[in-house]
């Protein structure tokens, strides 16, 4: 049960973070994500259905569980599944969510590889926008270590 | 001018892998110089590729992609001796094309 | 659900086991990601820069690089970088690589050699040493060092080098050798290799030029040095000085038979 | 002005070419000296005389360090006492403050470098060397580790006398840490005026504060 509202939680984040971006209005009623709760999570998710981003099995991000710099850190998004428009890469924590945004095509594998900057430790998304809209994600964490000697 | 890309794309199956080093400062607006006035930013905003002049790949590119970037992505169909050619476009107009052969 | 359960799994273990576990899952985190990175390194970007500004002809005498002697004779760059720093008999001491490279910009291609070595690090013709040195560098990418010590410049170098090597200074009493001078210690999260003798293969001298991270800048080891210094709180080593040639064959003579790895990429 | 001091480097080695002989310890220490002379400068805060002007402290254990041997006992012992009758002891022997404020000043390793200005803040640079507390995963192990150094030492109250010995000792040893071992590695960090007495204080109550994380 925690575990359900741990995703639809995550859910709403994303939902927050893709509005920001300005390139999906349809994720626009959860821009104030702070309006969320863990508890009301639950209730907020039912009433707006299907259109809340959703956490897949088909759609992987990988990345290193820590990094040693934040100014380089490898990231991938990908999927299995067909009907992709857009593959997205998110740092929840960075003061603009979106890393990049790559258009899938017949011609290239759903499947990229880019490095982000993280200024701390943040989850990550890969998220797959289908033709139909919806929004299917994976994500996970990255811890940002301190560096050597310096501050 | 900008300073020449690296671009490695390799047969693997087949799809043709293309790993590709782009030179560029990737300056988040975010930072302040010494003097503590704010650095503007300076980023790639769009990257395409074509294999054999045709389009295969769009991608628009935040500031949060690291300095030099990396992309690797990988193509269907290709076959060796194919060009695969990648442009990058910033935030300032100026723009870069560079090509290489799938081996 | 996969994940909490390996987070309860660190917890219980971290009980039973004290701090070693989560430690060690921290270090081959760390190694994950830095295996992640070696893929693509931009140190690629800087080589082929290097490449092509050696063939180039510029600077005042409109000439190229290309009759540049680095000790293997004019011209002979693959091999060269595992040999130096060495001794030069057309200026009549120890040079490293890019002390040298210095030298033949001003002499064949009629550069200022005393304005570049002025220039900050990553700026102007600097930059372009720097990119020079990581060409070169590459050229020997998989050879063993081989530093001479024939001449008694050499030797001297060496034993000047070991001198400065532990020399204890600055606010805080470091020496190279506080780092640097035993197995298997580490700063932060950053292994330190011994370099009082061979640290193995691609690892401490062998390992620069390298492409660094954390602030996207090629280090050539004039500035790996130069910023070593900085941080042991000592005051500015000139670029090119005898002091750092003869530190680097101190390092380099210890790092006898270690494969050389560079450019690589580093925090 | 650098070519001329290139060149008198240049000019003692190649003199001795003629011999190829390479000469003995004391020649060997002198060109030394000239080449730290003739290569390091004066740069913001970080003085050249950093370098050419080190106590006697640095000066004898960088040549045991040379020449691979340790200090003679006596030696040793004279260095340690000159060190200890320089540390400065805490005002109104207060020698507690706050861990909170000393796990910053163990995080920094800011300060004193040629980058740095002035009126930065110095940090202790301990997590660069030493564990401390254990939920910092990035920590250095040239120094030993302190996680629970004041509940190993059996520290329960810092005011009780019974812990004065250790309390005393730690003071000394981060104020200055050659008064305990001639040659340490560590920093003498009260001593070079890296740390200011508070920060001192600081540090202490995170080692040896029974209510500081280090000591859970």
């Amino acid at each position: 049960m925690n575990n359900r509202r741990e995703t639809l939680k995550q859910g709403m984040t994303l939902a927050g973070l893709l509005a920001s971006t300005g390139l999906f209005p349809q994720f626009a009623w959860a821009y104030n994500k702070t309006a969320f709760d863990a508890k009301s999570v639950a209730d907020v998710a039912k009433a707006f259905g299907v259109s809340a981003p959703v956490a897949s099995k088909d759609v992987t991000i990988t990345g290193p569980d820590i990094a040693e710099n934040g100014a380089v850190v490898p990231l991938g998004v990908s999927t299995s599944m067909a009907g992709v428009k857009h593959l997205l890469i998110l740092v929840e924590k960075n003061p603009s969510a979106l890393v990049a945004m790559f258009n899938v095509s017949d011609a290239v594998e759903s499947s990229f590889s880019t490095r982000a900057k993280m200024g701390q430790s943040s989850d990550v998304y890969a998220v797959a926008i289908t033709s139909d809209g919806k929004a299917l994600f994976a994500k996970k964490e990255v811890k940002v270590t301190l560096g050597g000697c310096g501050g | 001018m900008a300073d020449p890309m690296r671009i490695r794309a390799q047969m693997s199956g087949a799809n043709a892998t293309v790993r590709v080093l782009m030179s560029h400062e990737m300056e988040t607006g975010q930072r302040k110089d010494a003097s503590g006035k704010v650095i503007p930013a300076w980023h790639i905003t769009e990257v395409t590729a074509t294999l054999n002049g045709k389009p295969v790949l769009s991608a628009e590119w935040g500031p949060a992609v690291s300095k030099n970037p990396f992309l690797q992505f990988n193509v269907k169909g290709a076959k060796a001796g194919d060009k695969v050619a990648v442009t990058w476009k910033d935030n300032k107009g100026d723009t870069r094309t560079d090509e290489a052969t799938v081996s | 659900m996969h994940r909490q359960v390996l987070s309860w799994a660190t917890v219980v273990l971290g009980i039973s086991c004290g701090a070693t576990w989560a430690q060690k899952s921290a270090t081959e985190s760390i190694e994950e990601y830095r295996a992640m990175l070696a893929d693509g390194n931009p140190a690629d970007l800087f080589e082929a820069k290097g490449e092509a500004l050696w063939k180039e002809k510029r600077g005042p005498k409109r000439a190229s690089l290309e009759q540049c002697n680095l000790g293997k004779g004019p011209g002979v760059v693959k091999g060269a970088f595992v040999e130096l720093p060495r001794y030069f008999d057309d200026v009549g001491r120890v040079q490293d690589l890019e002390s040298r490279l210095v030298q033949c910009m001003a002499t064949l291609q009629g550069f200022d050699a005393a304005e570049i070595s002025r220039t900050p690090f990553g700026r102007g013709e600097m930059a372009n040493v720097t990119a020079l040195a990581t060409w070169v560098a590459a050229e020997s990418k998989g050879l063993a060092f081989n530093l001479p010590q024939g001449h008694t410049q050499e030797k001297v170098a060496y034993e000047v080098g070991k001198r400065l090597f532990f020399q204890r200074g600055g606010t805080h009493d470091f020496s190279c050798a506080s780092c640097h001078g035993e197995d298997g210690k580490r700063i932060r999260l950053q292994d330190l290799p011994n370099l009082t003798k061979n640290p193995g293969d691609g690892i401490g001298f062998a390992a620069w030029p390298a492409y660094r991270v954390s602030n996207g800048q090629m280090w050539s080891m004039q500035l790996r040095l130069n910023d070593c210094y900085r941080q042991q709180r000592f005051p500015f080593p000139a670029f090119g000085s005898d002091a750092l040639s003869a530190l680097s064959v101190y390092l380099g003579v210890n790092a006898k038979g270690a494969k050389s790895a560079a450019p690589t990429i580093k925090r | 002005m650098k070519i001329t001091k290139y060149l008198s480097f240049a000019g003692a080695a190649l003199a001795l070419a003629g011999c190829a002989v390479v000469p003995g310890s004391q020649e060997l220490d002198r060109m030394t000296e000239q080449a730290v002379k003739a290569a390091f400068r004066t740069q913001g805060i970080a003085n050249v005389e950093r370098v050419t002007a080190t106590d006697e402290t640095n000066r004898v254990c960088s040549a045991a360090d040379v020449a691979g041997k340790p200090l003679a006992p006596e030696v040793a012992k004279a260095i340690e006492a000159a060190n200890l009758k320089a540390i400065k002891w805490p005002t109104n022997g207060r020698f507690i403050g706050d861990w909170k404020e000393g796990e910053k000043v163990a995080q920094s390793g800011r300060g004193q470098t040629w980058t740095d200005d002035a009126k930065t803040v110095n940090g202790g640079n301990c997590y660069n060397c030493h564990q401390i507390d254990k939920k910092e995963i990035s920590f250095g192990t040239i120094g030993p580790s302190l996680y629970n150094y004041g509940k190993l030492r059996g520290v329960t109250d810092v005011t009780n006398p019974s812990s004065k010995p250790i309390v005393e000792y730690t003071w000394g040893k981060i104020w200055n840490s050659k008064a305990y071992n001639a040659c340490s590695n560590m920093p003498r960090a009260g001593h070079a005026g890296t740390l200011s007495e508070q920060q001192v204080r600081d540090l202490m109550a995170l080692l040896l504060d029974p209510k500081s994380p280090v000591n859970q």
